[in-house]
């Protein structure tokens, strides 16, 4: 659907701040969160995990647990169907292990009981031989030729021949001639970089509750970023049909991506079939960090060539990922995003994905474009310095504009980078003095955002109020922005808006809230819905007037006759025209549903100052802005929140969170206290600087902003870091031995 | 293992509970007297989402005994608010959008308030220090720490 | 898993003394609490002693202050008198976990815990202060320095437990400070720890000092030859770097997830340095 | 005709070219007539693939029309977090 003419519209409600609709709720502690439900009758389960990085399963042994008392049900591997699809099949393996274990903390059975306290002592009955296999959780050793294989018989066939059986898939993108880009520069840099898989690290655990009876209908309530996701996945693992099986999201505990898939609830609706009683699972912090999805890891070179006036030539980067034990595309969108923020004429990406033994890999906030563009963005910094240039102008001089084509391949239509960049350049910290051992680093970065599946009812109620019904657990604060565009387009006011989050038997498929899609795509459904809802509410008044549908135009929430012609009758509101529905041909209620496309791609530039501890490597984050173009901000205070959001994750991917393996395979830190999420003292304010410029693919002119902002911080505090001690580092996170370690290298 | 009967005071009123002796406040709250405001994020006190106050001091209820709360008073997020009445902190997070996703918001609301009863009007830097063990992954804090310094002037000036 | 609170030190000694199978202290519950959840210690006993008379509570005694057990790290930084006379065993103290934590952790806990990183310990052993040990044979006396063993060990015996902490009076002119280094502000436990006590004349040149690390060996442990290093000067350049020399030279730390040995041991000299300015600073003297 | 540039990785399935020509109205059409010429892309567009027309990107509808001047871009199907 195209944009509006905005350019002239002016909003009522949408740039507003209104509060969230779901916020007594939350701050009075009554909102229910995945493990806030309970049911009669509950079992309580509890999952036992594999000790080792990789070993064969020789046998379970689940006698002696059935048999404790208080015991109700014992699944492992074998109460589940393979599946014939890879895609399904690796879930499945990944929630319950079936021949061998392939990580630390990989599901191997789980046992549900009266109590937690039986639960977990069943588990300890459970007889489980191992035989343990070699392991490899590094990327780069799991790429050679001689590393342990993680899965045989994996690799797409894209995969060069002669590569190690750990690759599972190749890509290549760009255009252009590489050799004549770079041989047209007077300055070349080849870095290599690392970075650590990193967890969501969202407050909530999984939890799920999960009832289904011998009649094969079942019912779960679960904590999750996509309701009709689980309900089709569950229903293949099980083997039961879709309809008989109704998933509610429960409140969401953040997700940001970690969240769009299955981990326990599989497990939890086969023993509630076994058992015949519902049966919950929570699991706790170190499950959360064992066995669900971190983000990739990464290995990175990347080569660039650059002109003495800062004009980039050319562009090269080998990615090498890593989304654990099972085979991930990830890389992909890492590799189209690396040089996205450039026009370039002569630009390559390959990528790699490799196996490892660590667990599966989960979305994680535009995955694979931060550890891309990290690369990508500290190798033009390091030209930048050498050659002299300010960041800023360089990046002007070479950003991706409308009519760029992109190095994924398309053409650019119309774009915010150049806005961003010249509000950064215009904004009072990017002059501010800086001290001794400080550095100010930047960095730009993107991603696609996504539309999809969506549906939305919108109901109008007799005495004048809407309804909303849709279908994305509300992350965010999106029932705030779509009750805002319902209000906008129907002209009443908002707080007589409810939107609601439906079950999956209330609504038509919605696609998992991913890919910054809701605001975009919901909102579009919901202002397609009112527009359907405003058709017939101008044919009823039509109708009372005794005059033609085509004679009636909606204006400031009432339908009013088109034209002096029309004939001359007083306006007539949504609550008149609702009030006298039932007389008119009764209830009231607009629909859309469709699969939205023409997300508009996002960019954002961030700015941090740094001060480095030179005795200790401790690195202090002074200030920092967030520059982003949301296109159109619904609700300006949430769109804000993305932005400081994001930057926060990625300011703690750059400074300290890691997964940490050590050498018998096993995680080191799953917990809060050794996987350091950012504290609110470590932080300074968060500024933000939302510009607009409108997509081209939504009437409002709404763009997904949820995804962008954790790309820019790894870059920018890199950079930052490397100008305050004039020592670049290659790996992140950037830890202080790590910093102390460059400092003390001469 | 043999329970425990303990009598308590939760939000001023007395309640009751058995509970195992190696069971947690946290889990007495939820699962025994149905108070779910306070959450498990971390079960080790690295989270604060399970904060509540015990005899008047701010605790994370995951480190507390059940068995420990004989005779003393527990206040959680389910009594911030009197009757349809929201604390001004509650408000202010409202007003603020000093939430997104909301899971971390009671514990976060409860610290904030022992924070604001001992000291009424602290700097932006005594708030981020106080509330360094309330972990909040969707906000990046800031709206969080405004939406406190914007209530204690509202209390304040009350 | 039994859960008591007896009536008396005594009860609560016997009680400890006779169980054969495995037993905890709970008076903040930090520890413990975490220990049992995660499956590392499947406790048969617990005893709560904090409403034990004098468990809870600080009083003066011979010009310093004698503090109960069950002290929490909140309640000790309330109190003016302990805080003007050993900031620095407040500040660390006051470094263990979050305003929650501080709400119910006690430096004895932290003592007992046995953690060689634990935050209250190099300022109590800097000050030299001990501990009143209550046991089946009754009650007795220790420097604090003595207590940790090793890595969640104690040199307490079967049935022991510690049911107070003296911090001595001192000389006028003194001063103590602890530092640590972490990689976040706040949430982490220490990677490297130091803390010293000293003492200046009126000419502001150090008569007396104790200087204590933490996370550099398996115990937090005393290091006289960094004292030494600044006995005797006003902490001029030379003695701040013999002083890092010292400290760095002493350590005996191990490669983990929290730091390599390379780092912890210069950044444990860097520590020494910064908090014997801060100590001087208290104490009055310049350098 | 309608010229469709594909992915790198993909050119070894159209005997090295990095820009294809085929007879396609839509996606659907698109998708069929790049199976059926280049055997080699089946397996890729079986998995997934999004189109980019004129920039946009399209991740499933089939009858996405595709105009004669249109630029047509076929990217891996991908998905946000």
């Amino acid at each position: 659907m195209a944009l509006d003419n905005t350019g002239q519209r002016v909003f009522k409600v949408v740039g507003t701040r209104p509060p969230r609709p779901d916020g007594v709720d939350k701050v009075t502690g009554r909102a229910l969160y995945g493990a806030d439900m309970s049911a009669p009758g509950m079992l309580v389960a509890h999952i036992l995990r594999s000790p080792h990085a990789h070993a064969e399963i020789v046998s379970i042994d689940t006698s002696a647990a059935e048999a404790l008392q208080g015991v109700k049900a014992v699944v492992t591997a074998a109460d589940f169907t393979p599946q014939e699809d890879e895609y399904l099949d690796d879930i499945l393996v990944n929630c319950l292990a079936r021949d061998k274990v392939l990580y630390d903390g990989h599901a191997v059975a789980a046992v549900a009981a009266t109590s937690a306290d039986v639960a977990k002592a069943a588990l300890k009955l459970i007889k489980v031989e191992y035989r343990k296999l070699p392991h490899v959780t590094d990327v780069d050793a799991a790429m050679r030729p001689d590393a342990p294989i993680v899965q045989s018989g994996r690799s797409l066939e894209t995969v060069p021949e002669g590569m190690s059986e750990n690759v599972t898939s190749h890509c290549e993108f760009g255009h252009g001639d590489l050799e004549a880009g770079f041989a047209k520069a007077d300055l070349i840099i080849e870095r290599s970089f690392t970075t650590a898989a990193t967890h969501q690290g969202y407050i909530e655990p999984h939890a799920c509750l999960a009832t289904m009876g011998a009649d094969g209908k079942g019912d779960l309530w679960c904590c999750t970023q996509g309701q009709y996701n689980v309900r089709s996945i569950c229903a293949d693992l099980l083997g039961i049909e879709a309809s008989q099986l109704r998933v509610t999201a429960s409140e969401i505990g953040g997700g940001f991506g970690g969240k769009t898939t299955v981990f326990i609830e599989p497990v939890a609706l086969a023993l509630s079939r076994k058992s015949g009683r519902p049966v919950k699972i929570v699991m706790s912090r170190s499950e959360v960090f064992l066995a669900t999805g971190p983000t990739v890891s990464s290995s990175t070179d990347v080569k660039i060539g650059m002109t003495k006036d800062g004009r980039i030539t050319a562009g090269q980067a080998h990615l090498r990922y890593s989304g654990g034990a099972f085979p991930c595309g990830t890389v992909d969108m890492g590799a189209q995003a690396a040089f996205a923020a450039y026009d370039l004429e002569a630009v390559q990406t390959l990528g790699w994905n490799a196996l490892t033994n660590r667990p599966k890999e989960a979305a994680y906030r535009a995955p694979g474009a931060p550890q891309a563009i990290y690369a990508v963005e500290s190798v033009v910094d390091e030209l930048c310095q050498q050659l002299g240039l300010d960041p800023l102008e360089v990046r002007l001089k070479n950003a991706a504009r409308k009519g760029t084509k992109s190095s994924y391949g398309p053409t650019f239509d119309d774009i915010g980078l150049m806005a961003t960049l010249e509000a950064a350049k215009a904004h009072p910290h990017y002059s501010a003095p800086l001290g001794e051992n400080q550095g100010r680093g930047l960095s730009a970065g993107f991603w696609f955002n996504f539309g999809g599946n969506t549906c939305v009812t919108l109901n109008v109620n007799t005495d004048g109020t809407v309804g909303i019904t849709e279908g994305n657990p509300d992350i965010g604060g999106s029932r705030a922005a779509i009750s805002q565009m319902a209000a906008e387009e129907l002209g009443i006011p908002y707080d007589k808006i409810r939107t609601i989050v439906a079950d999956t038997s209330s609504l038509g498929h919605n696609d998992v809230t991913d890919g910054s899609r809701v605001t975009f795509s919901v909102g579009l459904a919901t202002i397609k819905a009112a527009r359907d809802a405003i058709s017939k509410m101008c044919s009823r008044a039509a109708q009372i007037w005794g005059i033609d549908e085509e004679a009636v135009v909606w204006e400031d929430g009432a339908a009013c006759p088109a034209g002096p012609n029309a004939g001359k009758f007083p306006p007539m509101t949504l609550a008149e025209i609702a009030a006298v529905s039932f007389n008119t041909g009764g209830p009231i209620a607009g629909h859309y549903e469709f699969n939205a496309d023409g997300a508009g791609v996002s960019f954002g530039v961030h700015l941090v100052d740094v001060e480095v501890d030179r005795e200790t490597g401790g690195t202090k984050v002074l200030r920092y802005t967030v520059f982003q173009d949301a296109g159109k901000a619904v609700h300006p205070s949430y769109v804000e929140g993305q932005m400081q959001g994001g930057a926060v994750q990625g300011i703690g991917w750059a400074l300290n969170e890691e997964y940490i393996y050590g050498e018998d395979g096993r995680l080191q830190n799953p917990g809060f206290l050794d996987y350091r999420i950012p504290v609110a003292s470590d932080l300074p304010k968060i500024d933000t600087v939302i510009l607009e410029i409108p997509n081209p693919g939504h009437p409002y002119g709404v763009r997904g902003v949820g995804e962008t902002p954790i790309v820019p911080p790894l870059a920018a505090l890199s950079n930052a870091v490397s100008r305050a001690i004039g020592k670049r580092l290659h790996s992140l996170p950037m830890s202080p031995p790590r910093i102390l370690k460059a400092l003390s290298e001469a | 293992m043999k329970t425990i009967h303990v009598s308590t005071t939760v939000n001023g009123d007395a309640a009751e509970f058995i509970c195992g002796p190696d069971e947690s406040l946290l889990d007495v709250l939820r699962n025994r007297l149905g108070l779910t405001g306070a959450k498990e994020g971390c079960g080790t006190g690295d989270c604060g989402a399970c904060s509540v106050m015990l005899d008047g001091r701010l605790v994370c209820s995951c480190l507390v005994l059940g068995a420990e709360a004989e005779g003393v008073t527990v206040d959680t997020i389910e009594g911030l608010a009197e009757g349809d009445h929201l604390h001004p902190l509650q408000q202010s997070f409202i007003d603020h959008a000093a939430l997104q996703c909301g899971v971390c918001t009671p514990g976060i609301l409860v610290a904030a308030k022992a924070l604001l009863d001992r000291n009424p009007d602290p700097t932006e830097t005594e708030v981020r220090y106080w509330l360094a063990g309330n972990l909040c992954r969707c906000t990046g804090y800031d709206k969080i720490i405004h939406a406190v310094m914007d209530a204690a002037k509202t209390m304040r000036a009350a | 898993m039994r859960f008591v609170r007896p009536e008396t030190l005594e009860e609560a000694a016997t009680l400890l003394g006779q169980e054969s199978g495995v037993t905890r202290i709970i008076s903040g519950g930090t520890d413990v609490m975490v220990q049992m959840r995660s499956g590392l210690v499947a406790p048969d006993l617990v005893v709560d002693l904090k409403h034990l008379t004098g468990l809870r509570s600080i009083t003066p005694e011979a010009g310093g202050f004698r503090i109960g057990a069950a002290v929490s790290g909140a309640q000790l930084g309330e109190h003016e008198g302990v805080c003007a006379l050993w900031p620095g065993v407040v500040e660390g103290v006051q470094l263990i976990g979050s305003t929650q934590v501080q709400g119910r952790a006690t430096m004895v806990g932290n003592l007992c815990n046995g953690s060689p990183a634990a935050d209250a310990v190099p300022g109590l052993v800097a000050a030299d202060a001990t501990v009143r040990i209550m046991g089946p044979n009754g009650s007795r006396d220790c420097p604090v320095a003595e207590i940790p063993a090793g890595p969640g060990r104690t040199t307490l015996g079967k049935g022991e437990f510690v049911t107070s902490v003296f911090l001595p009076a001192r000389p006028e002119r003194s001063g103590d400070a602890y530092l640590r280094f972490t990689p976040r502000t706040e949430m982490d436990i220490a990677v490297a720890a130091a803390a010293v006590s000293l003492t200046v004349d009126a000419k502001g040149v150090v008569t007396a000092a104790r200087v204590a690390l933490g996370a550099v060996a398996p115990t937090v442990m005393l290091v006289p030859e960094a004292a030494a290093a600044i006995i005797g000067t006003t902490l001029d350049d030379a003695a701040q770097a013999a002083l890092a020399a010292a400290a760095s030279a002493a350590c005996n730390p191990i490669d983990d997830k929290r730091g390599t040995i390379e780092f912890r041991t210069r950044v444990a000299g860097v520590l020494a340095r910064r908090a014997a300015l801060i100590a001087l600073a208290r104490a009055g003297g310049q350098n | 005709m309608v010229a469709v540039v594909i992915w790198g990785s993909l050119r070894r399935f159209t005997d090295g070219q990095g820009e294809v020509e085929v007879e396609a109205r839509n996606f659907k059409e698109l998708m069929e007539a790049l199976s059926a010429r280049y055997p080699g892309l089946k397996p890729q567009i079986e998995r997934g693939v999004s189109l980019a027309l004129d920039g946009r990107i399209y991740r499933e509808a089939w009858f996405t029309e595709i105009g004669p001047d249109s630029e047509v871009v076929l990217m891996p199907y991908m998905a946000g977090g």
